[in-house]
């Protein structure tokens, strides 16, 4: 079975990479598996300087879903270039770097410093993140907001460029079409819900941000519907993502019209859940009538 | 080092109020587990594993022993799992107790409620050691109130609970003036319980073992951080933890 | 305990009702438990004329929640009123009518004809189904579009007006906005979330109509943000709904600012889950420290 | 009346490739279940509940028979349960079969897989009735062939499998014409193959059991609508069916 697929910028054994901030830069799922069993590797958000994030709770439960509101908590790009990034070069996969800013100007500095950085072959723009004051989510809601940060990365790097689209819009495909005909090589879809969770016993938000970001096999029929109407819209790849716990998931996505997909909170309940999908993949694949992963892609559009 | 790995649930008892003792089969937790550390516990129909403590270690048997309180859906649920039934878990997860030259010195261990667990096997740890050992272990009521006994067993222990229905009444603080000489202390238990502590101990070498909520339970979410003294610094529970020196981090 | 809670037109023994299209008109469920038990019943949209529907399968399962795509069947709103209110009527308990259509007229006139009625207290204001070709869901999006069908809606009836908001909005708050300024008595929320399934076997969308709104327990997250959010800039009250199954879920909503709740998907899997969230409210408010439903509303608000 | 029990599993055995047929205890049931009724199974962890046919009853007891294939998660968790475990069913639910009038005629039971397990109760109650009972039942391959012999004591029985592994190869409509002359048809299966019956058998009275995709199972959510012929109509199948007259719906 072919699983290999290839995207702009980006050569890939398999369509299977975990998500940006569930995977941290790599070092502790090492433990478990040999990365280099995965398609690519997404790293954690990167912003200009070092971010401490949100206070404490970052995290709840939710039914088939969790809540997150870390906050962009990293060690800063510089940091992320000198001691994440050689780590994951040893492997041989792709690395991805996520660039996250509370500006337009943070954004364009940290994507510059990417560039410039060695074994970074794509960018993943995190223009939603729901969990910060500034930045992040207002460029994911407006059209031209996200366009316009799109074009000034895509100005200061030579790396293809994926935007990583938020689910809290009405009209996710005029989102899409605005950041592709800013210049965008692809897509990653989708970053999570905004929601929230009471804490009865203390009467209050249970996340200290109060709001966090909504993810895991809740939101996978939202990730579905909007890689499906997306997909019909645009002619870059999308990178899916919301829910996949298993391969049948991950057909689920391609069908809808995914290259490629990312898994996010599953690591969190199975560390090995990636090596195990890569795994199952063939069969899933085969027992479907596929010879391979790239001919399923948006073969469930009708 | 963690690995995941499935164990058999050999027993599961009620022994105070919510409060069970699970006792588990695993080769390789018995040999690599140290005092302190937690095992990251799959419940079926939850999407995030619950950090339990280790309570104590059988060598001989290659038995441990967890002790957990039903406070909401995914402890029920675990409480229900019957003998034979076999559960996921990541572990030995983070980083134990830190014990070394110890030998020959006097220590106090103060737990508070579901906090007292890790301190059982520390405690018999340091028994080992001929440590002279002093408990305190504070409890809401006397209906809480479990493994009085074994404590018993490693030293001087008192039992303090808020409502004086058993020991005590008040907090473990109440009877810390009344406690001889010690040469460091350990603690585990509320948030606001360790802050008491390390305050009415300032100038002890002191231990203590933190909670949080949990993303990954292995150092990658950043979900578990907590402060550190120097300036910005923070550690990972999961990971660092939940073990740190008193002084490492600000509560 | 006092479970008692009075809204615009509304005097209700208790904050627990069906929500719409989960209950139908009520006589299915009337064999199981008796409906005065109820704070209050809100029956299946209503339209102009009678409507088919859309194809099946309309309905799926998903992670903690369900699709639907039922396309607003019903027997039209002069059907209902001559065979299904009378019904319903028999009954001790207020009656909600969920008043659809495609066009502002249709809106109108249905809302003129439940009017001209007798037995029916207050309207739901539907303009977020997101399961019909046209109307629904666009004047759920657009707060002009929204403001102006709640405006209409008011000015040929004297019944308070719910009007009942989608959550597939970048920002909910302006929506709610709009529509208290249009006049709206009071906010119902949330509708569904827009999703898809594609089913594996036949490699395309699973329901008929393509996409479905998403209920049940994976949606409370977000059920719960939006109505913190709406809460702290609207004086109306909120009829919250989304994913609740137990009385705790119940608490959750009223501390996040909602003063009623409704209960759908819930139904399907326990048929008495109304009356026995009723009976165990009591205790879950009181060992909360509360001594009335209505004390709690918004009390979870930081 | 349909009603919310508590039923216990008292037996659970795999008779055919992926298929279990499953014994339940209810007296309500039994005193009120007639053929072509279903029980809307409630599964942990599932949102819906799974209509399955009753496939047998016996008054005598108080028991009941469900046959189900494993085709997802629902059914494979159903078939986890084991024997003493409470599994929550509504039901009796829908309209069955009718046959009123039909003594001393004879009458042919068309079944395709899983659609076979309520024309079982059917026949049963058909041969108390003195009626001729002759089966056509078809499935995909010998391994998936269950309840041969207990047709076979009804009456004449043609198995039929598409791969021709076992019976005679292909569709049940394929030996259709070889059955002797009959006054009333019963069939439930798949779509295609109902449509099959029904075209092949255009002047027979025939009843036909339908299946949709369920969210109440009640009535009252419009779910599992089926169009009738007269213009515009429609029935919902878990409350005016599943079993309906052949010329009562456009399939
Ligand atoms: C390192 C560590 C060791 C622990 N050791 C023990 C022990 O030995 N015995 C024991 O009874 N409890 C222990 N706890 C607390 C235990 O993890 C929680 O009581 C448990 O997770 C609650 O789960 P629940 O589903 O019953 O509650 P819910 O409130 O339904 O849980 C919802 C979510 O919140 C998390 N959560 C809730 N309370 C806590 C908490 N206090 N700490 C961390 N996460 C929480 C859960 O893990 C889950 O993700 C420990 C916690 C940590 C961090
Ligand atoms: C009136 C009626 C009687 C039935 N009797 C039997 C029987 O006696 N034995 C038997 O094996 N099967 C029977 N079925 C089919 C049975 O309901 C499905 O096989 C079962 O629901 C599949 O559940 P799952 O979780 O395994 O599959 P999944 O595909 O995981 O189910 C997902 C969802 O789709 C629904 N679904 C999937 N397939 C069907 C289907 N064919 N019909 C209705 N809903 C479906 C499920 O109920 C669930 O809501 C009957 C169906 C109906 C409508
Ligand atoms: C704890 C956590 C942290 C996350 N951090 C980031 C991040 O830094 N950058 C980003 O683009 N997405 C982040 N995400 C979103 C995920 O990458 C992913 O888009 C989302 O969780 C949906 O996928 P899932 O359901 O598989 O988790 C985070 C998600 C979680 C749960
Ligand atoms: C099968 C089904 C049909 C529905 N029909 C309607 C409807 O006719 N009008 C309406 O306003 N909402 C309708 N809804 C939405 C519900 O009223 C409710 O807002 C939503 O399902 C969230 O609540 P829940 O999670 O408790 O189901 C429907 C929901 C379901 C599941
Ligand atoms: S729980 Fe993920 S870093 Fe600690
Ligand atoms: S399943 Fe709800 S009407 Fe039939």
């Amino acid at each position: 079975m072919d699983l290999a697929v290839n995207l702009p910028g980006l050569s890939l054994k398999n369509p299977i990479m975990p998500a940006s901030g569930c995977f941290g830069f790599g070092r502790e799922y090492s433990q478990f598996y040999d990365l280099n069993l995965l398609g690519a590797v997404i790293m954690k958000a990167a912003t200009g300087n070092e971010r401490y994030g949100n206070q404490t709770p970052r995290v709840a439960e939710t039914a088939s879903g969790m809540l997150n509101a870390i906050g962009l908590q990293n060690p800063g790009v510089e940091n992320i270039i000198q001691t994440e990034v050689p780590f994951l070069a040893d492997y041989d996969i792709p690395i991805i770097a996520n660039v996250a800013g509370s500006t337009l100007k943070e954004y364009e500095e940290v994507a510059r410093t990417f560039n410039q950085a060695e074994h970074i072959q794509a960018l993943e723009l995190n223009i939603s993140c729901p969990n910060v004051k500034e930045g992040g989510i207002q460029f994911g809601t407006n059209p031209d907001m996200a366009a316009k940060v799109t074009e000034k990365v895509k100005r200061v790097s030579n790396l293809p460029v994926y935007v990583k689209l938020s689910p809290n819009v009405a009209d996710i495909v005029s989102m899409a079409k605005a950041v592709e005909a800013a210049g965008a090589d692809g897509l990653s879809m989708i970053n999570t819900l905004s929601g929230m969770q009471i804490h009865l016993p203390s009467k209050r938000p249970l996340l200290a941000n109060k709001t966090g970001g909504l993810s895991g096999p809740a939101i996978k029929p939202v990730a579905i519907r909007m890689i499906y109407e997306v997909k019909q819209h645009v002619s870059i790849p999308i990178i899916g993502m919301g829910g996949i716990s298993s391969a049948e998931d991950v057909l689920e996505f391609l069908l809808a019209g995914a290259s490629a997909v990312a898994i996010g909170t599953a690591n969190f309940q199975n560390p090995f859940i990636c090596p195990e999908i890569i795994e199952n993949l063939p069969n899933v694949l085969q027992s479907n009538g596929f010879t391979s992963a790239q001919e399923a892609v948006g073969k469930g559009i009708i | 080092m963690m690995k995941k790995l499935e164990v058999e649930v050999l027993s599961s008892t009620d022994i105070a109020l919510d409060t069970m003792e699970m006792e588990l089969k695993s080769e390789y937790i018995c040999k690599h587990a140290v005092p302190g550390q937690f095992l990251h516990i799959y419940v079926e129909g939850h999407t995030l594993r619950r950090p339990i403590s280790i309570a104590d270690v059988d060598k001989f048997n290659n038995t441990l022993t967890i002790l957990f309180k039903k406070v909401g859906s995914g402890t029920e649920k675990l409480a229900a799992y019957q003998p034979g039934s076999r559960i996921s878990v990541l572990g030995p997860s983070g980083n134990g107790f830190d014990y070394i030259g110890v030998e020959s010195s006097t220590v106090l261990l103060v737990g508070g409620g579901i906090g007292v667990p890790p301190l059982y096997y520390l405690g018999k740890a340091l028994a080992e050691k001929n440590v002279k050992v002093i408990s305190v272990l504070g409890f809401q009521t006397g209906a809480s109130v479990f493994y009085e006994e074994k404590f018993k067993q490693l030293g001087d222990t008192y039992i303090v609970t808020n409502d004086g229905s058993y020991g005590s009444r008040g907090f473990v603080t109440d009877v810390l003036w009344d406690i001889a000489e010690i040469d460091r202390y350990y603690s585990c238990g509320p948030l606001p319980m360790l802050k008491a502590v390390c305050t009415e101990l300032p100038h002890k070498e002191g231990y203590i073992s933190l909670e949080e909520r949990m993303g990954c339970g292995v150092g990658a979410c950043f979900a578990c951080v907590i402060p550190t003294d120097d300036n910005g610094g923070y550690k990972k529970i999961c990971k660092d933890g939940p073990v740190f020196a008193a002084h490492e981090v600000s509560l």
